[in-house]
């Protein structure tokens, strides 16, 4: 899955572990406030960084890009009505940005804070006393401590230890409208042809021009995205700059085309 | 006769760990509020002495002064884990300033799931769970004691930039709520 | 600066045991003349406390105000033979199967910090600490003789699905392992 470049690249690529860090890492190298000017300043690094995720960090794992794919659609939001004044959005996507700016400054407070508690942690310590030496052990059983009790308590201790690979975590996602279509669109293809490739799906949403063409790309590359977030569907990329494999999961024997 | 406070003193020394301040209420068979008072003399009297009362919440217990912290870690046999990673950091301080959280509110303020993060928090006995006394179905979790005694603090009003910090958290998070 | 008396009486209360006035003088690198005066000062501050400074010949020790004994004797009471938790059980449990397990082992397995129960086991006389022979460092938890009688087992392996349930602690280690 990962060529010799590509490695070389996450190297010089400082590491996120969220959008919101990613966000507010590139507004403040450029010194802004956190403000939907500032927003839309950064969404084509933004973007950059994204598809190089989903492209490149093998070790971050695609449920994990599906988090900044989740922003990158309120970004591309936000930079659309910076490029397009006129251009009226719904409540809920307005509702969407504000939340946006306002995850990023709770974020901001938090970062700044998480710099004094580095610091503090463990550099002056309170300790607690030892375990009590001065009332030595008396032993003291209690009824409940038989064979049978404690075989059925170290059955609980079992169940609880958490599995090693968890779900996809649920959280709420308000979609944006464009991504829900895509979606949809994708979803029912994926019923029909169970295995199609990436360009296939693009290509038939009849674009126009060169320029509307590579909107159609970024678009279905989010919603294809978001679908893996969704566990919906498998991708399969086999090299960089080549076609990716959609599949729906659990169908692991109908990869090869 | 002892004073309310010193009798304090000697059981919480005699338990060596947190006890609650209704159980101390119940212990001497005197008011919540009396316990609260007294803890307060208890407190002040422990000024540049090598005992500490640490509070957090209805919990408290004495703990030695972060003064002698050099010395205690050089007698200690465990050694202490004050390695914290960046996203533990910030989920602890999310935990900390917010004092009860859930964990989708920490979800929501990191922008990532952060349920790895909590459980080794959890494990680290950094942080614990409790029931949100709002919502019982609700789990909230909070800082622990040992949390306070690690950043050398005897109640949580004193971390760093305390005031400020949570006010402009409440605040933002405020005006989410009025949006919406 | 804090002075040395409030330095010794911190150190007093951490270790919790008695101590020789000769160690105190080499701990805090002062002569043994003036730990004396440092703990006739201690003893002094301690007049209507719930602490008292006991001192027998060269060794000395922090303890609870004898005014404070009766209600000492009927926490001490409580705490021996209240019900076991759920918890307690389960931790319990971890530490028959496991017969040799520190106390991030068993934190990990239970997701929690258990610091607290373990105390208690210990209280108990049911858990019991042992130096571990393959780094004297750590410190391992198991069972005591008595745990074993009381529950009518000879010898560890005859615990129920023995073989399997210590399988699958050893595996979740072992993860343990890799993740550090």
């Amino acid at each position: 899955m990962e060529s010799r470049t590509t490695r070389t690249y996450n190297v010089r690529t400082p590491s996120f572990e969220g959008p919101l860090e990613l966000l507010l890492s590139l507004i403040e190298q450029r010194k802004l406030f956190v403000n939907e000017v500032s927003l839309a300043d950064v969404t084509a690094d933004y973007l950059a960084y994204t598809k190089s995720l989903s492209e490149n960090d093998e070790a971050k794992g695609i449920g994990t890009v599906s988090y900044f794919v989740l922003i990158a659609a309120t970004l591309i939001l936000i930079k659309s009505r910076s490029l397009l004044p006129n251009l009226a959005l719904s409540n809920d996507e307005e509702e969407k940005i504000k939340d946006l700016e306002h995850r990023l400054r709770l974020y901001q407070i938090i970062k700044n804070a998480s710099v004094d508690v580095k610091t503090s942690f463990g550099a002056k310590v309170i300790f607690f006393p030892n375990d009590r030496s001065w009332s030595g052990p008396i032993f003291a059983p209690d009824v409940q401590i038989s064979v049978t009790t404690i075989a059925r308590s170290i059955q609980d201790v079992i169940h609880n230890i958490p599995k090693k690979s968890e779900p996809l975590p649920a959280i709420e996602i308000k979609k944006v409208i464009n991504i829900d279509e895509m979606i949809s669109s994708l979803s029912d293809r994926i019923q029909n042809a169970m295995n199609m490739s990436f360009r296939e799906f693009a290509k038939s949403h009849g674009a126009e021009s060169v320029a509307e063409a590579r909107v159609h790309v970024i678009v279905s590359f989010l919603a294809m995205l978001e679908l893996v977030r969704e566990g919906l569907i498998d991708v399969i990329q086999n090299n960089s700059f080549e076609d990716i494999h959609i599949n729906k999961q659990h169908s692991p024997e109908i990869i090869t085309q | 006769m002892m004073p309310l406070e010193s009798k304090i003193e000697g059981l919480l020394f005699f338990k060596g760990e947190e006890i609650s301040v209704k159980k101390l209420a119940e212990l001497f068979s005197v008011s919540v509020s009396e316990v609260d008072q007294a803890l307060g003399r208890l407190s002040d009297s422990y000024v540049n002495r090598g005992l500490v009362l640490v509070r957090n919440g209805e919990m408290v217990v004495l703990g030695v002064s972060g003064e002698l912290s050099p010395l205690i870690e050089s007698i200690r046999k465990e050694e202490l884990t004050k390695e914290l990673s960046k996203a533990a950091l910030e989920t602890l301080s999310i935990i900390l300033y917010k004092n009860g959280v859930t964990r989708s509110e920490v979800d929501y303020i990191r922008g990532v799931n952060s349920s790895f993060i909590i459980r080794n928090l959890l494990v680290r006995g950094l942080i614990e769970k409790m029931i949100d006394p709002k919502d019982t179905r609700r789990i909230l979790y909070r800082p622990t004691t040992e949390t306070l005694a690690y950043m050398g603090v005897s109640t949580i009003s004193d971390l760093p930039n305390y005031e400020e910090v949570s006010k402009s958290l409440t605040n933002t998070l405020a005006e989410l709520t009025t949006q919406e």
